[in-house]
């Protein structure tokens, strides 16, 4: 029996991945690859019935992006979910600066559920054109 | 009294410091319309952003009427006389506010009376964060005064507050009285977590719920009701002394009825184990 | 066919700024790269392909990017800042310092508001700084001297992959040697694992790196002598699998486990059992560690500053390290991203006053990050005009400040292309720094070394110094001072 | 072709050239001092009821570098109070305690400053002191790499080997273009990399097998051996604690042997703060008088004041135990950043007050000194810069320095207890113009051995500061405040032959020099040098040998002076 959505905490960061391959190019498709993904722990995926790979929508108060879901390579970390920076994880960040200048990059309540069909992982291109209508 | 209404809906910041009883009053309306402001990089001058009108009385009121969320520092410095803003108001409202009275029916923006050391400041919307705290840097808080907040205000309400009164009706953010040396903050309704931290003298007092308590603090005992200033407020209230890393005597009143999260610990300790 | 070999080449990736890199060269293009790490390596082997870059200026045109020629693009850009209200100069970070300096000096002219991306990585931690300071060392100081390493919501493994290796846990000092040799013991006793086995096998840019250590639980033989590396996060990073001591903190109570670390420094009794998920005892047996060595460190990361308590946390991590100078010695230094995010600071600093989040709107430096930080002049929709400078905001903003920044004439100078330079008015490509043009930058610890020109840039392009000039030039001729 | 100047009818002073306050028309052609120009091409300055001196020359003044630029950083709520809007001709920026680099170039000149000398940079991070030097507009500037406790130093003086110590620090200075040696605290600066910290010059350096009286001796004969404009530049050890004076006195002693003909072989800088009597900070009293003996009766030795202003500034040394001393001392924000292999530095806001017993002490110290030691080309005048308060505070000094009525004015105010125990009230010594001349302009330029500067004999660089004060009309001791105001804002400022200054006002931007020692030492040695650094760099830094050294194209604009060494 799996839950139709998973409450989590959300973290953005850094990953080698993603630092090796935005010098292959931000509109690579490596670095789409990298970062246009969600780590989590294998507990949490087998408690919403994702499997590795498939597409996962992540939802919290502030927007909703799709992306691949990976299965964390050190564990446990149950209940808290990383997208790596980048176009896809800035859609559902905090923006709050609380008047020091900084974001909620970390730390976000976010809601992941497995994506619906109609809705596949979007091309930076049509993240930029859905969202900013532009790109 | 001079009616401000601004002409346009702002959109670049506005700077206008001269928006104070001090500098206007003497003044005709031709003269306060000729008073610098800064909109963006553009310098204009108040009557290029304002109409005005004019009233007799009260001599020293300035009433400002529609949206000035953009306009920064009105009140800035202020030593006497009377704001009245109708709308929201933008950042650093009657900062370094030395005496007066500034009332805002609206929401105010950060920094809100930014280190003042007397006068009232009212505001009957929310405030932002820093409120009374002073810019980077500086270790000079509010030194007296008073702030009385309707709704919700942000984050390090209080900060480096010295002496005056700060009193919240709806709930605080973080770190609420962070640094605090002395003066009273009142907050009927919640606290998000590490309210005082580093504080090391003065009172905050908490009537709803605090989201968690520092671990640098000690349990003093039990208060039946507390005195905040001239007004005496009924608990029971738990008294928490810290922030003990600073070697701190400040004193943090949270209300027991509203914090059960807290008893076990209370408990636990005031039972020696 | 023409070989060469470039020596102490700086690498112009991450806040480590390694610069004994190796590059050969071949036919003017570069061939292979030694010493760096994965990063270091695909920057300098395919950051400078020509696939991914604008080779042509570019101005939008009925929606559509259309080349233009370098003087439209310059003029067309001078025009946008020369007759905004409020413009914002936004990036730096990752060009050198020649060419902040003119950045600023171009802020100054259009009476805008620069800022660097220290605002949205170590800002929170400046603003610490200039309430409690900052007992910091050059990283040698560490190589040569600390016994007891902390990594502080960091990862340092993958975003500064030779960090440990060239200054803290693994390189020879004059008074500290090497612990590479326990951890290789370690990884040798773990080695089995298939766990590791298959992380490895998945990976194809760890190559450089050493499978990590998986401990769950203390073991006290190793803390007999030597270093001891101490890794406190959220997440069970590598770092923190090859720490003796790891502390998994809840996420967002950074700021509670700093407070009982500093009571217990302070010798305090606290009397809660467990703060932030890490239960007293164990906190007690790291603060024990902590007082009795010789020289320790605290390196930390954006988990502070982007998390619950942000600027505050930081606060506390400062007076922690101030507070165990009573008892042996401390320091603490931030791990900066961007291989010239200390050098952006720097020069601002001087030339301004301030680190970063300058505003130039009255003709003075004015500084208020809350205010004049860019990330709020976008959510409130302060601005009406952006440049930006080896950056990419689109990418990395929230949302809600994308928004903002795209409704408005945005300028991009840029050596690569990126979400923000798709989305820009006007796009000007520039030179590589550090591979096809020179100048200086800041390692994390504040020490400036050379960028160095290896390659020729393709045909046409700038150095990000010579296009701001160009820029400043046609803004005074616009404004009648030039 | 450059502008020729002639200013006429000004009241010189120029003590190197012996002229005192006479009536000399000065002639400038392409940037230096002439015998005449031709006065129908040439532009006049009208300088009847002036006085004319050379351009003021500070030779320790922290302005530039990582230090200062962590001090910057440190301060929002300094900036907040004193900032610069940009005109037409300058850019804007920041001042008070710590100013930006323009501003400080804007601020020196308009006092009617040219030469200014940072006195302590780390070699590692010299690259950014050139850095801000190239942003630091107006004034010709340089300084000084601190070298009392880098390791190859310490390492080389334990194994007596002088020559290679030499020869390595000429090595150093060349490569990182810095002008002078200096020692902070040595041997200390190393204890603070484990958190400790020397007490004497006699205490061991742990681990080095050395004591600070074999180091300052060392760098003292490498100084010699090198042939260097300027004496070894030292900053003692135990500054800022009670009872240093002895301390002192053991360092200037130490190097007593060592000194050939009359020329000052150790410069004791900021005097003031190292110039404590007492047992703490309650029994603290001024030993100027015991210095001002020694230094009365000795050649060998020269100082600079140190002196403290009542005002909120920031403290800034190398001496990473002292500040973290007045951190827990003061509570404050505290920088403390060491360098590997090389030095430390910290950094303590400190807010100077009348009412405070020590501070109180501590100002008539700084005047003791200037006023007991009799002659005034071994006593310069410095606030060690912003340690004892900020430059643009240099007039205040000037008028204490001149004015007996000053000083009594300023003791009024001041913690009694203090003024109770001073020797100042009974000095009745006020400086003349020529003797403010020689204590900010030509004794310092002396002692940096700038032969162009600090005076205006023919040949001289064309730097010259022009006060609106009539020596003849004006009586410093009674009317200090206008001598205050004069000097606060010169009536010109002419830099290389170019006026930039009028009225107070800057008038026109333009870039000074940055002045360093290019060593030549023998090559063979040099190679040898080369060679063992190759070698051994990465076991001393965690950087690149190759990325080391500054490029002279690095300097805006680079003024060489090339120095041949004995070795």
């Amino acid at each position: 029996m799996s839950l139709s959505k998973l409450k989590v905490v959300l973290v953005t960061g850094r990953s080698i991945e993603q630092g090796v391959s935005k010098e292959r190019g931000k509109i690579s498709d490596e670095y789409f690859q990298s970062v246009a993904t969600c780590h989590m722990d294998p507990d949490d995926m087998k408690e919403l019935g994702v499997k590795e790979g498939a597409n996962v929508r992540v939802t919290t108060e502030f927007g909703s992006v799709v992306v691949k879901a990976v299965k964390s390579k050190r564990t446990p970390h149950k209940g808290t979910v990383f997208i790596p920076y980048g176009p896809w994880a800035s859609i559902v960040v905090n923006p709050t600066t609380s008047s020091v200048g900084m974001p909620y990059f970390k730390g976000i309540p976010a809601e992941v559920e497995v994506a619906p069909k109609e809705e596949p992982i979007l091309s930076l291109r049509e993240l930029l054109r859905r969202h900013f209508g532009r790109g | 009294m001079i009616i401000l209404r601004p002409k346009k809906e702002f959109k670049a910041p506005i700077i206008a410091e001269c928006i104070s009883p001090d500098v206007f009053m003497g003044k005709s309306i031709d003269e306060v319309a000729k008073l610098k402001v800064y909109e963006g990089n553009k310098e204009r001058t108040l009557g290029e952003l304002f109409n005005f009108s004019y009233e007799k009385e009260p001599e020293d009121k300035i009433m400002i009427i529609g949206d000035v969320s953009k306009v920064r520092k009105i009140g800035f410095n202020m030593r006497k006389g009377e704001i009245e803003v109708k709308g929201d108001v933008g950042m650093h409202l009657g900062a370094e506010m030395k005496g007066g009275k500034i009332t805002v029916f609206g929401s105010a923006g950060s920094w809100a009376g930014s280190a003042m050391s007397d006068g009232l400041i009212e505001v009957h919307g929310s405030a932002g964060d820093f409120l009374g705290a002073p810019l980077r840097g500086s270790t000079s808080g509010m030194s007296g005064g008073t702030i009385v907040v309707h709704s919700n205000v942000g984050d390090e309400a209080g900060a480096y507050m010295r002496d005056g009164s700060i009193r919240i009706h709806g709930s605080a953010g973080q770190f609420l009285g962070l640094r605090m040396r002395g003066g009273a903050i009142l907050v009927l309704g919640d606290a998000d977590s590490r309210a005082g931290a580093f504080m090391t003298g003065g009172r905050i007092v908490i009537c709803g719920t605090l989201r968690s308590l520092l671990p640098a603090f000690t349990i003093e005992g039990v208060r039946p009701s507390i005195k905040v200033g001239p007004e005496k407020v009924s608990g029971p209230f738990y008294l928490f002394v810290g922030d003990l890393t600073e070697g701190g005597d400040g004193q943090l009143f949270v209300s027991k009825v509203r914090n059960p999260h807290l008893s076990p610990l209370v408990t636990k300790v005031m039972a020696g184990e | 066919m023409s070989t060469s070999v470039v020596q102490s080449v700086t690498c112009p990736i991450c806040g480590s700024f390694c610069d004994d890199l190796e590059l050969t060269i071949e036919d003017g293009r570069i061939t292979k790269v030694k010493n760096a790490c994965a990063m270091g390596e695909a920057k300098f082997l395919y950051a400078p392909d020509l696939k991914h870059r604008w080779l042509k200026p570019m101005i939008r045109k009925d929606e559509e990017l259309v080349e233009a020629s370098l003087e439209e693009a310059v003029k067309k850009a001078a025009e946008v800042l020369a007759e905004a209200s409020y413009p914002i100069l936004y990036g730096w970070s990752s060009t050198c310092c020649e060419a902040i300096r003119v950045g600023i000096e171009l802020a100054e002219e259009v009476g805008g508001v620069i800022d660097n991306t220290a605002t949205v990585c170590h800002g929170p931690s400046l603003q610490a700084v200039q309430d409690v300071g900052l007992p910091i060392c050059t990283l040698g100081q560490v190589r040569h001297r600390a016994d007891v390493i902390v990594y502080w919501a960091c990862n340092p493994w993958e975003a500064h992959p030779r960090h440990i290796e060239r200054y803290t846990y693994f390189p020879d000092g004059r008074f500290q040697s090497s612990m590479w040799r326990r951890y290789l013991t370690r990884w040798g006793m773990l080695a089995q694992r298939k766990r590791i086995l298959r992380a490895l096998s998945t990976h194809p840019y760890i190559k450089a790196i050493l499978p990590p250590l998986a401990r769950y639980e203390l073991s006290p033989e190793l803390f007999v002598k030597g270093r001891k590396l101490i890794v406190i996060d959220v997440r069970r990073t590598r770092v923190a699998e090859a720490a003796d001591y790891f502390i998994q903190v809840k996420p967002g109570e950074d700021y509670e486990l700093l407070q009982a670390l500093r009571a217990l420094v302070r010798g305090i009794e606290l009397e809660v059992d467990e703060v932030a998920g890490v239960p007293v005892k164990l906190l007690e047996e790291v603060v024990d560690v902590m007082i009795s060595c010789d020289f320790g460190v605290i390196f930390f990361g954006l988990g502070l500053t982007m998390s619950r308590g942000k600027v505050r946390n930081v606060d506390l991590a400062i007076k922690l390290t101030e507070d165990l100078n009573d008892r042996s010695k401390w320091l603490i230094a931030p791990m900066r991203g961007h291989f010239n995010v200390t050098g952006a600071n720097a020069v601002f600093t001087w030339q301004t006053g301030y680190p970063f989040a300058v505003d130039f709107s009255r003709g003075y430096p004015y500084y208020n990050p809350g205010e004049t930080s860019v990330v709020d002049i976008l959510l409130r929709g302060d601005s009406d005009a952006a440049l930006v400078v080896a950056s990419d905001p689109v990418a990395h903003f929230p949302k809600k400040a994308v928004e903002h920044l795209v409704k408005n004439p945005l300028v991009v100078i840029d050596p690569s292309k990126s979400a923000t330079s798709l989305m820009a008015d006007v796009v000007i490509p520039s030179a590589f720094v550090g591979i096809e043009a020179e100048g200086t930058a800041y390692r994390m610890d504040f020490v400036p070394l050379p960028l160095k020109k290896v390659v020729e840039p393709p045909a046409g392009l700038l150095s990000d110094e010579e296009i701001l000039r160009m820029i400043l030039h046609e803004v005074r001729k616009i404004k009648g001072v030039a | 072709m450059m502008m020729e100047l002639l200013i006429k009818n000004g009241f010189v002073y120029d003590p190197i050239n012996g002229i005192d306050g006479e009536r000399v028309d000065i002639a400038i052609k392409d940037g230096r001092i002439v015998e005449r120009v031709d006065e129908r091409r040439a532009e006049i300055i009208d300088a009847s009821g002036m006085i004319v001196m050379p351009g003021g020359v500070d030779l320790h003044s922290h302005i530039v570098g990582g230090k200062v630029n962590s001090g910057r950083l440190l301060r929002p709520e300094d900036h907040r109070k004193d900032y610069e809007v940009k005109t037409k001709v300058t850019r804007s920026g920041v001042g008070y305690s710590i100013p930006s680099t323009f501003t400080t170039g804007y601020r020196y000149s308009r006092m009617g400053y040219t030469t200014v000398m940072d006195p302590a940079i780390a070699p590692l991070k010299a690259r950014h002191a050139h850095e801000e030097l190239n942003d630091t507009p107006m004034i010709d500037k340089g300084f000084y790499p601190l070298l009392g406790d880098w390791w190859f130093v310490l390492e080389f003086i334990r194994d007596g080997k002088i020559e290679e110590c030499a020869a390595h620090v000429a090595w150093l200075i060349s490569s990182v273009k810095g002008y002078a040696i200096k020692l902070v605290n040595p041997g200390g600066l190393e204890a603070w990399g484990f958190g400790r910290n020397v007490d004497s010059i006699d205490d061991p350096v742990p681990y080095f097998n050395i004591t600070p009286r074999d180091i300052i001796r060392g760098l003292c004969k490498v100084n010699q051996l090198l042939n260097l404009p300027h004496a070894i530049h030292i900053h003692t050890n135990n500054l800022g604690k009670p009872g240093n004076y002895t301390t002192t006195l053991d360092t200037m002693k130490c190097v007593e042997d060592l000194a050939i003909d009359d020329k000052p072989i150790a410069h004791v800088t900021h005097c003031q703060f190292n110039a404590f009597k007492g047992v703490n900070w309650k029994t603290l009293a001024s030993g100027a008088p015991e210095i001002a003996d020694y230094v009365n009766k000795h050649k060998h030795v020269t100082l600079d004041m140190g002196q403290i202003i009542f005002t909120d500034t920031t403290t800034m040394t190398a001496d990473g135990p002292f500040q973290y001393i007045l951190y827990k001392l003061t509570g404050n924000k505290w920088v403390n950043s060491d360098v590997e292999t090389e030095t430390s530095a910290g950094i303590v806001p400190i807010r100077y007050r009348r009412a405070s017993y020590a501070n109180a002490v501590q100002w008539s110290i700084g005047l003791e000194l200037a006023l007991l030691i009799k002659d005034t080309w071994k006593v310069y005048l410095t606030t060690d810069h912003p340690n004892g308060g900020p430059f643009t505070e240099y007039p205040r000094v000037i008028a204490w320095l001149m004015s007996r009525i000053a000083r009594e004015r300023t003791m009024k105010r001041l913690n009694k207890r203090a003024v109770a125990k001073m020797t100042l009230p009974s000095i009745d010594r006020e400086y003349t113009f020529y003797e403010i001349a020689i204590a900010t302009r030509a004794g310092p330029a002396r002692s940096l051995g700038l032969k162009n500067k600090g005076h205006l004999g023919v040949g001289a660089d064309a730097d010259v500061a022009i006060y609106d004060v009539n020596p003849k009309e004006v009586n410093p001791s009674r009317q200090y405040k206008l001598v205050r105001r004069a000097f606060r804002r010169a009536a010109y400022t002419i830099k290389s032959g170019e006026v930039v200054v009028k009225n107070g006002e800057i008038v026109k931007s333009m870039m000074g020099d940055t002045i360093w020692c290019n060593i030549h030492v023998m090559p063979s040695l040099a190679e040898d040098v080369a060679k063992g650094l190759k070698k051994r760099f990465r076991e001393y830094w965690t950087v690149e040998y190759d990325n080391y050294p500054i490029p002279e194209k690095y300097l805006s604009i680079s003024y060489p002076m090339e120095i041949k060494a004995k070795v």
